[in-house]
């Protein structure tokens, strides 16, 4: 033990310092005991007060999370041993994830499927709020260590939450396929994290022997390596070939958890990119060349397949799973831009989306609970009886199909800014194909959006009984979230300034 | 040295062949026997690459832990679907198999061809570590050293780690919780 | 002294036959003994490599993460199985289809 | 507040009134409506009557020359290595404009009348009906291609509901078809946006700009940019300026109609009910034609001018086909929208001419087949309505019957096929003037394109003619018997009101066209001098 | 001005008076009656005067100006008075003709459009507003055609003329913007004036563009005076009431080609004239050979006209352009004299008609005869009619139909005998003329009243109708007489009109046609006439006189009878069957064919339509679906399959990466 010791006190010294940067993580884990203790203490009756208690505590750690901004600088710097990193643009996403998150919680209670849940949703909070936690690591690591930690944490929170409306055959089905879709492929990437360690001996992808290592070793050995991670990152980000398991899981699972899988981790996953990608571009002697290749290929074939999956779908949850997967391949154009701009445009596309399917999401429970509606040929005039849900139900449609005047069409724009901007610099071609692509298969997405609108207002309904009457919350949640897209499609520089 | 090395490959061809045999077997219970022994070869290899407590740590929270809770499973799960599974496994078509042969026997293709290429025992990094002895020897004991980092290098993970199992635990109580109201 | 690669090799073999258990078995429980496989083999990597570690001895701590993660997920994966058992009495994989297109 | 703002906004208001104004009151709707386009109506009058004219004027690629001009910053943001990103409320017009903006504003008001005829659910339909009021004016008078581009994609939704909610039988076809073809254009157009406004710098801020007026300078483009005029850039092996003319074409192309874009314009014609068919056949049109004049010509002249040929080419094949194709409808109002194919055609050519006779017929063309489409429509509306039939052989000797609707419907009919005195005449005549003109002047187009064009004037005789005697000369005879007998009453005194001013402005227009030449002449000149 | 904008005010207000008002009627006659005074004033200021040209702008486009005005010169008054004061008659006429119909307000105001149209056609001064009063002529024609718009026939007549009319438009259209692009002006003074523009080297039409622009102009004029191969039109239009035959098809619109002619001729050049010789030429002989044998009165009386139209034609095509516009005058008068009368007979006949429900076509001179005792008035107007319009001495037709003839053979003299044939070719025609005229005045004259035979229960009360038929018959045969246009009933070159234009070839006497012609027509004629009178009545006529001499004489006619049965009349009945069924067949034929490329075209178009580019559409969506299809293909619900396909892709990618 002797050769460690010199080095401990500067360890502790670290830990200690960085305790000041961990402050939302550390209420995190706080508000996760409490509600655990409610839990046990209240029984299984105290599900309004854990949902009271995790909204007001995720409240005052998005207040931490804004603090934050005082004391980071933009390129940020690495804490715990270098086991994170805290930039501007990770304190942002922790914002957004907080944020996305309280609509979230609010929105599991409001879901008939799962109020219904005879062992009550107490525990899921908890369950959330763990998740949260390592989404909010995942935002920051910058080692294979906490990266692996933090993906497995959401990972296994999330197929408790898919998995917990036990009553359900489909989800407890979907529990099983994302549960084992989700181990294997953390196999993988376990695998391919120890063939990187074993290539470095450095787990530390910001400093240490990583990046120079990887240079000395043979460049086919390195890539599959990065394969095998990128394995694992892409179950959580879902874009193609890793993507089979969203459809499944989003129909199985209830609606509420459905909408947390589609927006959150992914937001916490193109944070783990970016943060995953800065030592690669900021080291001189690394061609990213093979990443560039690598995610527009990815977003190219995810976009597509997306998209045009999507066309032939009658299910509505099936039809928005199809739909994230497209917006991800998206995304990616924004991210495979590899600049500042690419940046704020992935961040802003990624806010308006998912405030729009959040929204779309909760549409889908509300038409559920009052029309027993779960098809679009089940959605036939529903519009005529429910004309604001409709009438939402289409802008947020709109905003995801990226038409003016909604939050998805600045999202578009900016994303094509960036991509465009790459490609002015670098004649690249695989970033006009990017491009060209997602104009392609904007045109692609109106075509199943539009089966929305065209049931519920285009069609007459032929039968007149079983309506009840739905839950006035979600639709003014909903109504805000409509307004916030819009008031976004307008003055998209309110937001876009401070990402 | 070459008693370690037989060892070594005693050890590596357990672990291989056993689990060769479990993906063979249409038997589950011995397989999850043979799973049984493939931990315990692995657990020697470790040991062989002188990780004596990951070794026990293995041991215990696999075989004490994990395989338990899969007996227990199969116990949970009743004979019935196991007969069902058995003679489902012997009737089915392997042309699904097959191609799982295929793409299995790939990787390994690609892998070997990886390490050939790499050879890992003259990394730059490993040289230098034996050059600044920098290396376990077969000797010392471990279990400090490890203490002390988990205190204080990856403190971190390990608080996490805590969370997270606090967290599964909850989990899996809640899904396997029976409801009183049924 | 035992060089690297035959570790390397071993786990390679390994996390094949995982591979295959993973694809082939009509048992969920098997499926998971399979990924538990995949796991063991990238652990005997990280401690093969870890040796070389000896200061920041990140191979064998790596190690103790994974194998404890494995022990949570495997928990919770059988807590599934076992719900799921309920509802459709089999826990053959390729039976549970009521999810497609 | 601006006038213009004023002008665009006001529909707004009124649909916002009607949204929030309870169901009951149902039966006012279209009153508030009417009086939403009459106020436009009164301001786009007062607006062409203080419309200064004169060299100093012209507008086109003069920003001091617009009027009635208003900008106000609207987004401004820094896009990290890319410069700064300026999009403003930027709107004016000029002579090319200010015509086009009577003509929608009176064309409104007809639909609005025509839309008294609606009978299911009045709020969503005349809310969506002011929308789309306003997004077509803003079109008109955007000068920030941001702007532009929302205004234009404004005006799908409304359509698509209006057609799909209360159009025929195949409206869900129509409306999809409709909107999938107008979004593929559009998003195209959203990629050359983006180049555009990433290539062009406003040389006062110094950020990148949607000015549409600046993009017309070359000297605004950054160096290596990839629009810019002098690095002579490519985009998949293909000189960028091309491709971005081409692609901003097609997508006015679509609206145009341009054969062989113009397949969604039957269907939508066809399915949509009749105040949504005159605004499609009357406005929307015009809309591509503004478009290509005012950017495709305006940012990308010197392809323009390349490409003038083809162009041409284009514009012929549609005059043509179009014509063929309506020839062989029977049913009245295919033909008729086929007839706005062929008669869109030489608007087309005239603007490939590039010659001060071919643009100033081609916008004369435009603005009175807007009158002239909306009266068109409403007579067939008018028809199916009373019988709910239009299939021309199901009709015979209806001159005996309705002689009032006969003669309307002599007047509209011989009015689009070109006879002097009818504002129609001007139009073609003086578009294939240009065309003629422009094998002499600039050796643009060859004469056979004129040649070809006027072979289109006789078969639109033809069709209107063979429609005329088929339907109401003869001898009375009707599919429906003595039920349409009775049903098919002569017009009422609404419907004359709505179809007595379009007359009247055919009329108007025919004998006295200085009333638009004299508007548009400098900008057109202006416009012209900027082409060479 | 007055006088072109009255009949317009009248059409406006008949407009808007209801459709069967009385009104309107009087209202049209009196505004025409005062244009007919006002012209007839201009004319008396202007002919042979300075011409009056004053103009204001219209509009302006680009850099040209578009100035609109009127542009007084002989020719346009002329064609002022000529109109306006033919139109009077067919006014007063109508309002007796179309007392009956319901619709009769809407005929005058059609009427009165038209007039406005025609006389603002011939005093305009720009080539824009030329074009514009140009097709609204031809608009008011179709409206006035198809005025009976239940009438089938009627019906497809006007679509008809109206279609052929446009053709001709289109060419009118393209020589107007050829001319202007060359001479960047619209102004027919500065264009065709003294010292034309377009005959300066500036403005002078170069290379193929001036056959371009006389293709066009020529289609013009067939089109409007229904000159070959665009004349069908003409006889089919006789569906109309005869009121508007008389005015539109025989006095004004019909000469609005020959006006055209008049106001373009600078622009063309010799070349092209000949053309329109042989053409016009050609026209002729064709028409009046078809006339010989029709027995519809109207169209016998169409087809005369195409053939007089032919001569002005072939005048304007050899120079002879004050002869062409002399026989224009002429002939629009004692046309619209014998139109008028077929009017009256046919109403008559009309009326036995519908007295008796006859199902017999009023219009057949077959079922005609002995009229001249029931209506002695019309009989002499036809008469004079006929030899005018034969071109008998002391009637106008003489002067001006000897005048083409003579000049014809001029014009001809020290030329090639291919050209000799077009003077030869037009007395043929005279003598053709000179037969169906007789032909026509005995069936419909002469005998007794063939009706009879079929329905011997008839009683006749057939009469020259009221005043308001009267007066125009009276006043229309004093103009068809010599004594408007010269006192010298036999040298036409003393016709006043001749001095209000430049004359292209002299006219002294020196020559020897100016004796031999008119003797050789006319004796001609007579005998011609001769023949026919004694073919169509005495054959049928009634017992021999008892005299000898008349006896002899009528043995004779029979010998000649014989010869001419066997020499004459087959070749020319042969040949008139002949040209007939050309006319039908082929012309009509290619133009039905055309119409048939037209629809077969329009079939083709719509067919592309339907399956090339809507099939195109459906094709890409069908390509998203089955992309889509491939992308679901794996989503089969299970998940080691899913699994599968990952791990495969991913090794499938790396292989190819590692091998490319």
């Amino acid at each position: 033990m002797h050769d460690l010791l010199p080095f401990l006190p500067g360890q502790l010294n670290q830990v200690l310092d960085g305790i000041t940067l961990l402050i939302p993580e550390l209420y995190l884990s706080g508000l996760f005991l409490v509600i655990l203790v409610t839990d046990i203490l209240f029984g299984k009756n105290s599900g309004w007060l854990c949902r009271i208690l995790a909204c007001a505590g995720l409240v005052v750690v998005l207040i931490k999370d804004l603090q934050q901004f005082g004391l980071v600088v933009n390129n940020g710097f690495p804490f715990f041993n270098e086991m994170l990193l805290l930039h501007r643009t990770s304190v942002t996403f922790k914002a957004l994830i907080d944020i996305f998150s309280i609509i979230l919680l609010l929105y599991f209670e409001w879901d008939d499927e799962l109020r219904s849940h005879t062992k009550k949703l107490s525990g899921l909070y908890a369950i959330a709020i763990a998740a949260i936690l390592g989404l909010h690591l995942m935002a920051m690591s910058i080692n294979l260590l906490s990266i692996y930690l933090s993906i497995e944490m959401v990972s296994i929170a999330s197929y408790l939450m898919v998995a917990y409306h036990t009553e359900n055959k489909l989800s407890s089905e979907a529990g099983l396929k994302y549960v084992l879709f989700g181990a294997a492929s953390s196999a993988v990437m376990l695998y391919g994290i120890s063939l990187l360690y074993g290539f470095t001996g450095s787990l530390n992808l910001l400093t240490g022997n990583m990046l120079p290592g990887l240079l000395h070793t043979n460049a086919m050995a390195v890539s599959l390596a990065f394969a095998l991670v990128f394995v694992g990152v892409g179950f959580k980000l879902s874009f193609v070939p890793m993507h089979f398991w969203v459809p499944d899981i989003y129909q199985g699972a209830p609606t509420p958890v459905s909408a947390f899988l589609s927006t959150v981790p992914k937001i916490a996953t193109f944070c783990l990119l970016i943060n995953f990608f800065i030592p690669f571009l900021y080291y001189p002697k690394w061609d990213m060349h093979d990443f560039k290749l690598a995610l527009s290929a990815a977003g190219i074939v995810t976009m597509v397949a997306g998209n045009f999956a999507a066309v032939l779908q009658n299910n509505v949850k099936r039809m928005l799973a199809y739909s994230s997967i497209g917006h991800t391949g998206f995304a990616l154009m924004a991210l495979a831009a590899f600049n500042d701009a690419g940046k704020t445009a992935l961040s802003f596309y990624l806010v308006a989306y998912s405030l729009a399917s959040i929204g779309t999401w909760m549409l889908a429970t509300y038409f559920a609970d009052a029309a027993k509606a779960e098809d679009m040929t089940s959605y036939k005039g529903l519009g005529f009886k429910y004309p604001l849900a409709g009438v939402l139900f289409v802008i947020l449609l709109i905003s995801l199909t990226g038409i003016p005047l909604t939050a998805g069409f600045n999202g578009k724009l900016v994303v094509f800014s960036a991509a465009y901007s790459a490609y002015q610099q670098s004649h690249y071609i695989w970033t006009l194909l990017l491009m060209i692509t997602g104009a392609v298969t904007t045109v692609v997405s109106l075509f199943y959006y539009i089966k929305i609108p065209l049931n519920l207002f285009l069609r007459k309904t032929e039968r007149s009984a079983g309506f009840a009457s739905p839950n006035k919350y979600l639709l003014a949640s909903v109504a805000i979230i409509t307004i916030l897209v819009i008031y976004l499609g307008f003055f998209p520089d309110i937001l876009l300034k401070n990402l | 040295m070459t008693m370690v090395k037989a060892l070594f490959y005693l050890m590596g061809f357990i672990a291989v062949a056993s689990g060769l045999y479990v993906a063979a077997s249409r038997n589950l219970v011995r397989s999850v026997f043979m799973f049984f022994v493939t931990l315990m070869a692995l657990a020697g290899l470790y040991v062989l690459a002188s990780a004596d407590f990951v070794a026990i740590t293995q041991i215990v929270v696999y075989v004490g832990g994990i395989l338990v809770l899969i007996i227990f499973a199969f116990m949970l799960s009743g004979r019935e679907s196991l007969a069902g599974l058995q003679q489902q496994e012997s009737r089915f078509i392997s042309i699904n198999k097959l191609s799982a042969v295929l793409l299995a026997a790939l990787f390994f293709i690609l892998m070997l061809n990886i390490l050939l290429k790499t050879d890992p025992d003259h990394l730059q990094w490993v040289q230098k570590a034996v050059s600044e002895k920098n290396m376990v020897k077969s000797g010392d004991a471990t279990v400090n050293n490890l203490g002390i980092n988990l205190m204080s290098h990856y403190l971190l993970p390990f608080e996490v780690v805590s969370i997270l199992l606090l967290m599964a635990l909850v989990g899996a109580a809640h899904i396997s919780r029976k409801e009183k109201s049924l | 002294m035992i060089p690297l690669t035959d570790f390397l090799v071993v786990s390679a073999a390994l996390f094949c036959t995982g591979l295959f258990i993973v694809l082939t078995k009509r048992n969920a429980i098997l499926v998971l003994i399979g990924i538990e496989f995949m796991l063991n083999a990238a652990n005997l990597n990280l401690v093969a490599f870890g040796k070389y570690d000896r200061l920041a001895n990140g191979g064998q701590i790596f190690t103790l993460f994974s194998i404890t993660l494995a022990a949570a997920t495997t928990a919770v994966a059988l807590a599934i199985i076992l719900n799921l058992y309920k509802r459709y009495k089999t826990i053959d994989p390729s039976k549970t289809d009521h999810l497609k297109d | 507040m601006n006038i213009l703002s004023l002008l665009i906004f006001i529909p707004l208001l009124f649909a916002l009134a009607i949204i929030v104004l309870p169901s009951s009151m149902r039966a006012g709707f279209k009153y508030i409506t009417l009086l939403a386009t009459l106020v436009q109506l009164g301001i786009s009058i007062w607006m062409y009557l203080h419309f200064q004219t004169g060299g100093h004027f012209g507008g086109v690629n003069n920003e001091a020359q617009f009027q009635f001009v208003q900008k106000i910053p609207w987004i401004d943001l820094s896009l990290g290595n890319m410069g700064k990103m300026q999009v403003d409320y930027f709107v004016g017009i000029d002579g090319i404009s200010i015509t086009l903006v009577l003509m929608t504003s009176l064309v409104m008001v007809i639909a609005a009348l025509a839309s008294w005829e609606i009978k299911s659910n009045l709020k969503g339909f005349f809310s969506l009906f002011l929308l789309l009021n306003t997004a077509v004016i803003g079109v008109f008078c955007a000068l920030d291609f941001f702007l532009f581009y929302i205004f234009y994609e404004l005006m799908l939704l409304p359509l698509y509901f209006l057609i799909g909610m209360w159009g025929g039988a195949r409206r869900e076809y129509a409306a999809i078809k409709f909107f999938l073809y107008t979004l593929f254009g559009s998003v195209f157009m959203l990629l050359v946006m983006v180049g555009l406004y990433l290539s062009v710098k406003d040389p006062a801020t110094g950020s990148h700009t949607f000015n549409i007026i600046q993009m017309m300078n070359p000297a605004n483009y950054d160096q290596g940019s990839v629009f810019s005029v002098l690095a002579h850039k490519t985009i998949l092996g293909m000189p960028a300026r091309t491709v971005g003319f081409v692609v901003l074409f097609i997508a006015f192309a679509i609206k145009v109609p341009i054969v062989p874009l113009h397949t969604w314009l039957p269907d939508a014609h066809v399915e949509a009910p009749t105040p949504v068919s005159i605004i499609l056949a009357g406005i929307l049109l015009k809309v591509g034609g503004y478009g290509i004049i005012r950017i495709c010509l305006g940012i990308f002249p010197e392809i323009a001018s390349s490409g003038a040929f083809w162009l041409g080419l284009l514009g012929v094949i549609s005059i043509i086909y179009g014509a063929l194709n309506a020839l062989a409808q029977r049913d009245l109002k295919r033909l008729i929208a086929y007839s706005s194919v062929s008669h869109m055609g030489f608007v087309l050519l005239g603007i490939a001419s590039q010659t001060p006779e071919g643009i100033s017929g081609a916008l004369m063309q435009m603005v009175s087949h807007g009158f002239l489409s909306a009266m068109l429509f409403f007579l067939v509306g008018v028809v199916y309505n009373r019988v709910h039939d239009r299939d021309i052989y199901n009709f015979r000797g209806l001159g005996t019957l309705m002689p009032k609707y006969t003669t309307f419907v002599m007047i509209a009919f011989f009015a689009s096929l070109g006879i002097p005195g009818l504002s129609a005449f001007i139009g073609e005549a003086f578009s294939l003037l240009g065309a003629f003109e422009s094998s002499s002047v600039n050796g643009y187009l060859p004469y056979w394109m004129a040649i070809c064009g006027s072979v289109g004037i006789i078969l639109s005789a033809a069709y209107f003619l063979w429609t005329l005697q088929r339907m109401f000369f003869g001898t009375l005879s009707l599919k429906g018997g003595d039920v349409w007998k009775t049903a098919l009453t002569d017009l009422d005194s609404r419907e004359i009101l709505a179809l007595m001013p379009l007359a009247l402005m055919t009329l108007v227009l025919g004998v006295m066209p200085s009333l638009v030449f004299d508007k548009i002449n400098d900008s057109v000149l202006a416009l012209v001098h900027f082409l060479k | 001005m007055g006088a072109v904008l009255l009949p317009l005010l009248a059409a406006v207000i008949g407009f808007c008076l209801p459709a069967r008002s009385k009104v309107s009627g009087w209202l049209s006659t009196l505004a025409i009656l005062l244009s007919a005074v006002l012209s007839v004033a201009v004319f008396s200021k202007v002919w042979n005067q300075h011409p009056v040209h004053q103009q204001q702008l219209w509009f302006t486009i680009g850099e040209t100006k578009v100035y609109a005005g009127i542009l007084l010169n002989n020719l346009s008054v002329l064609m002022l008075v000529l109109v306006s004061v033919v139109a009077l008659p067919v006014h007063i006429y109508s309002t007796a003709y179309m007392k009956n119909d319901e619709r009769y307000g809407r005929y005058f105001t059609y009427l009165s459009f038209f007039c406005f149209s025609m006389l603002a056609l011939v005093v305009t001064d720009s080539l824009v507003l030329f074009y514009a009063f140009w097709e609204l002529v031809g608009f008011s024609s179709y409206l006035l055609i198809g005025f009976w718009r239940t009438k089938q026939a009627a019906v497809l007549a006007n679509k008809k003329a109206f279609i052929m009319n446009r053709i001709g438009d289109i060419g009118l259209l393209s020589a107007i913007i050829i001319i202007y692009t060359t001479t960047r002006s619209f102004d027919i003074n500065q264009l065709f004036g003294t010292n034309a523009l377009v005959k300066t080297a500036a403005g002078q039409v170069t290379g193929v563009w001036q056959y371009i622009a006389f293709g066009g102009l020529f289609l013009a004029v067939a089109a409007k005076s229904a000159q070959f191969p665009l004349h069908t039109w003409l006889p089919d239009a006789m569906e109309g009431p005869t009121s508007i035959s008389a005015l539109i098809h025989a006095a004004t619109m019909v000469a609005a080609g020959v006006f055209l002619l008049g106001r373009f001729y600078p622009v063309f050049t010799h070349h092209e004239l000949t053309i329109l010789a042989i053409v016009g030429c050609f026209t002729a002989f064709m028409a009046a050979t078809i006339a010989l044998t029709k027995n519809d009165l109207k169209r016998i009386l169409a087809y005369s006209t195409i053939s007089q139209l032919g001569y002005m034609v072939m005048a304007m095509g050899i120079g002879a352009y004050s002869s062409s516009l002399f026989h224009l005058a002429t002939h629009a008068f004692f046309k619209c004299l014998l139109f008028l009368a077929a009017g009256i007979i046919i109403h008559e006949v009309q009326h036995v008609k519908d007295e008796y429900q006859l199902t017999i076509d009023p219009q057949n001179i077959l079922y005609m005869g002995g009229l001249r005792k029931k209506m002695p008035l019309t009989f002499i107007a036809c008469i004079i009619g006929g030899m005018a319009l034969v071109g008998l001495p002391f009637t106008s037709g003489y002067l001006s139909k000897d005048g083409i003839l003579i000049q014809s053979f001029e014009w001809s003299e020290g030329k090639s005998w291919v050209f000799k044939l077009i003077p030869i070719g037009a007395l043929v025609t005279s003598w053709l003329t000179a037969f169906y005229v007789a032909r026509l005045i005995a069936k419909v004259f002469f005998g007794e009243f063939k009706m009879l035979q079929f329905h011997p229960s008839i009683k006749l009360h057939i009469s020259d109708g009221g005043w308001q038929y009267r007066v125009p018959l009276i006043f229309l045969t004093i103009c068809s007489l010599f004594l408007l246009f010269s006192l010298n009933p036999i040298l036409y070159e003393r016709a006043w009109i001749l001095t209000g234009f430049p004359n292209i070839t002299g006219l002294d006497r020196v020559n020897i046609y100016h004796t031999i012609i008119p003797v050789l027509v006319n004796l001609v004629a007579v005998l011609v006439l001769y023949w026919a009178w004694s073919v169509y009545i005495k054959l049928k006529a009634l017992p021999l006189p008892e005299s000898g001499f008349l006896f002899r004489l009528s043995y004779n006619e029979w010998y000649i009878d014989k010869l001419y049965q066997k020499v004459i009349i087959m070749p020319v009945m042969a040949l008139s069957k002949t040209t007939r069924w050309a006319d039908l067949n082929i012309i009509d034929g290619f133009i039905h064919l055309l119409a048939n490329i037209g629809l077969a075209g329009s079939k083709v178009a719509e067919w592309c339509d339907r399956y090339i580019i809507d099939g195109i559409l459906h094709l890409t969506g069908s390509l998203v679906m089955a992309i889509g299809n491939f992308a679901r293909r794996f989503q089969n619900g299970r998940v080691q399959y899913y699994l599968f396909s990952m791990l495969a892709v991913i090794l499938v990618i790396f292989i190819l990466k590692t091998l490319i």
